[in-house]
């Protein structure tokens, strides 16, 4: 558990001054900050703009998992890492920036694969999620999780020239599984890997997961529970659907449960907890 | 006798690709004798727009898992799914869910 | 001039294809990125997620300006920078962080505050100009040298929780002066300085001015001209609005322009050209 | 004799600020002889939502240099400015610009 900070030091309050004087926020908002833990999972397109701004808007613990290493293919999108970066570890990459930036947040790396065995033990450690992932078993792996510890999940997705955002399991509203009871066909289903993605898309959709996630942190809540959030980044729109609310027939988050402890999320969806399986096939 | 309606369809999030990569269609349903519910127009789609793999729209008389349906801005779910009946310039969009990071 | 590239190289081919992928963008987009110069104008809020994914997507050269030093007050949302740059000019902490992500942009960085006397010179050398400024005086100034040089100019701003971004000069429709022919009463101006940020909206908003910029260097062309673009991040709602057309009676852009060369800003808005005064008169 | 209409107002960008901070507020402007025009709402606003330093929001009988005035999601430059005339349920957001970065 954090260390709760009693006040702000005069080198936090130089440091925040331009949010300290925001009255969504102000001192009360930022010691909230400061008491707040969140994983990141995932340090790559969604993940590095999501640690850059919640380790320099103060949050006070971080964890940046990620069981990759830095590519040249990464950088395009990926900008926390340097080109000196590659062959390292994408969560101690991502927690070196991210210590120059504000040395002041407890920085955590995890260079693992999130999997049924650790994901609980894990994720019970923070106050909030966001999911960065760029898979099927791992986007229902993460749900399933904060479902079973009750933590709210900021959950962002980019492919191509689109983006998508929804905050899960928060205030009564619904959980992944409410909206996608039955994961897609494995064949359906396009990663980055083989579509491809404009890596400004996930910046935005990053910095958008930042803010909601600072929001819920910071007591103002977020907008964006039971909503869906889609960009489109060729006409530059954004649109907010009303979602479904929470369903009392849903497998983890419903009356009658069946899903009470984490599953095989590869075997459920049909495909591998990576979004490299078929450039392997490709190449 | 309900008479023809015209709607908007829209697909994204790579649901577009399957319709010649159109994201905007306005369609006029024809007149037919029961009001055109959301089932109808699903057949309606397949036979009418989607010109090939079937498969990676529709399973049974639904839409496949992974594709979210909104009507008129908010989630099919809360507006009877299959059995929405279908109004004049009413705006349907079919968008595939993302996965990638 | 840029020198123009024949083609990609093998390496070029590795770290954009994610984005080589995509039919909007493709081998020609890539090359034209790699011909496309832009000038930021600031390395602040805005500046910085405008840098870093210009860069990551291979801009061809990046003129970073910006007269100011890095402090630790900026940290909270100016992310290129760090720690152990504070005191350091931001042009040139921002020109070193951008070169670790890609050391093949050629990156120029201007530690100097942009003039009436050096504004044409130097947007001159450009083909797109992003104002990531924080004064009125500097917008006028930046809007009259685009419009003068015939440069496409994608703004930005952001204050408190709220961000606006338009395209001016841009495919015959408005400059700048078209919407704000006189400029505000400096005491009706609040800046960052003394109204606040959430560091999380410049970094949206700059994202999004990247990415306009992006799609008018690749081709694809921008949405955002003759539009504005709000953002509030309290409810987390975008709102685009179709603005007047380029006005015939326009002091810089009109029929019978006025503005020929450019003038004295500071003395034209009555504030000086600055974030800083106010902060100045409060300490 | 014109009858009462309801309108949507919003303030942003800091205009919200000289509101007591409230973004939006459903109004009715009452019947009068002749139909509400832009002008007209201006001086409205001001008898009755503006509380204190109009100079902030007016400057002689338009709003003052700085302030965007949208109709209906429209910039008021393309509806007639203060000529345009009020319809019920109108839409009007006044909008300050913003220049920090
Ligand atoms: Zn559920
Ligand atoms: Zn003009």
């Amino acid at each position: 558990p954090l260390t709760v900070k009693p006040a702000l030091s005069n080198e936090d309050i130089m440091r925040y001054s331009r949010q300290l004087l925001l009255p969504e926020l102000g001192v009360k908002g930022q010691l909230k900050l400061s008491r707040t833990s969140v994983l990141v999972v995932g340090c790559g397109g969604l993940g590095c703009p999501v640690a850059q701004y919640l380790a320099a808007a103060g949050i006070g613990r971080l964890g940046l998992l990620d069981y990759d290493e830095v590519e040249l293919s990464n950088l395009h999108r990926q900008v926390l890492h340097g080109e000196e970066n590659q062959g390292q570890a994408k969560a101690l990459s991502a927690a070196s920036a991210v210590r120059r930036l504000n040395s002041t947040v407890e920085c955590v790396p995890y260079h693992l694969q999130l999997s049924p065995e650790n994901a609980l033990q894990l994720i019970q450690q923070y106050d909030i999620v966001a999911d960065c992932s760029d898979n099927v078993p791992t986007r229902y792996l993460v749900n399933d999780a904060c479902v079973l510890s009750g933590k709210p999940l900021v959950s962002a997705s980019a492919l191509r020239m689109e983006g998508q955002l929804t905050v899960y399991n928060y205030r009564g509203g619904p959980c992944y599984r409410c909206l996608y009871p039955v994961p897609p066909p494995p064949e359906t289903v396009t990663n980055c890997s083989d579509g491809g993605v404009l890596g400004v898309v996930p910046g935005i959709m990053g910095c958008f997961q930042a803010l909601e996630v600072l929001k819920i942190a910071s007591g103002q809540g977020s907008s964006c529970g039971q909503q869906l959030v889609m960009f489109d980044a060729q006409d530059a729109r954004f649109r907010s659907i009303r979602l479904r609310p929470k369903q009392p027939g849903c497998a983890v988050c419903g009356e009658n449960a069946s899903v009470t402890q984490l599953l095989d999320y590869e075997a459920f969806c049909g495909s591998a907890a990576t979004d490299k399986c078929r450039k392997l096939n490709l190449l | 006798m309900a008479a023809p309606i015209a709607i908007h369809l829209e697909f994204g999030g790579g649901a577009e690709l399957l319709f010649e990569g159109l994201k905007e269609h306005r369609v006029t349903l024809p007149s037919q004798l029961e009001p055109w519910d959301m089932k109808q127009l699903l057949v309606w789609i397949q036979r009418n727009l989607l010109k090939e793999r079937p498969e990676l729209f529709v399973q049974g008389d639904s839409v496949r898992p992974g594709i979210l349906v909104l009507i008129n801005d908010a989630d099919w779910e809360l507006m009877g799914e299959l059995e929405y009946q279908l109004q004049d310039q009413d705006n349907i969009v079919f968008i595939s869910t993302l996965h990638g990071g």
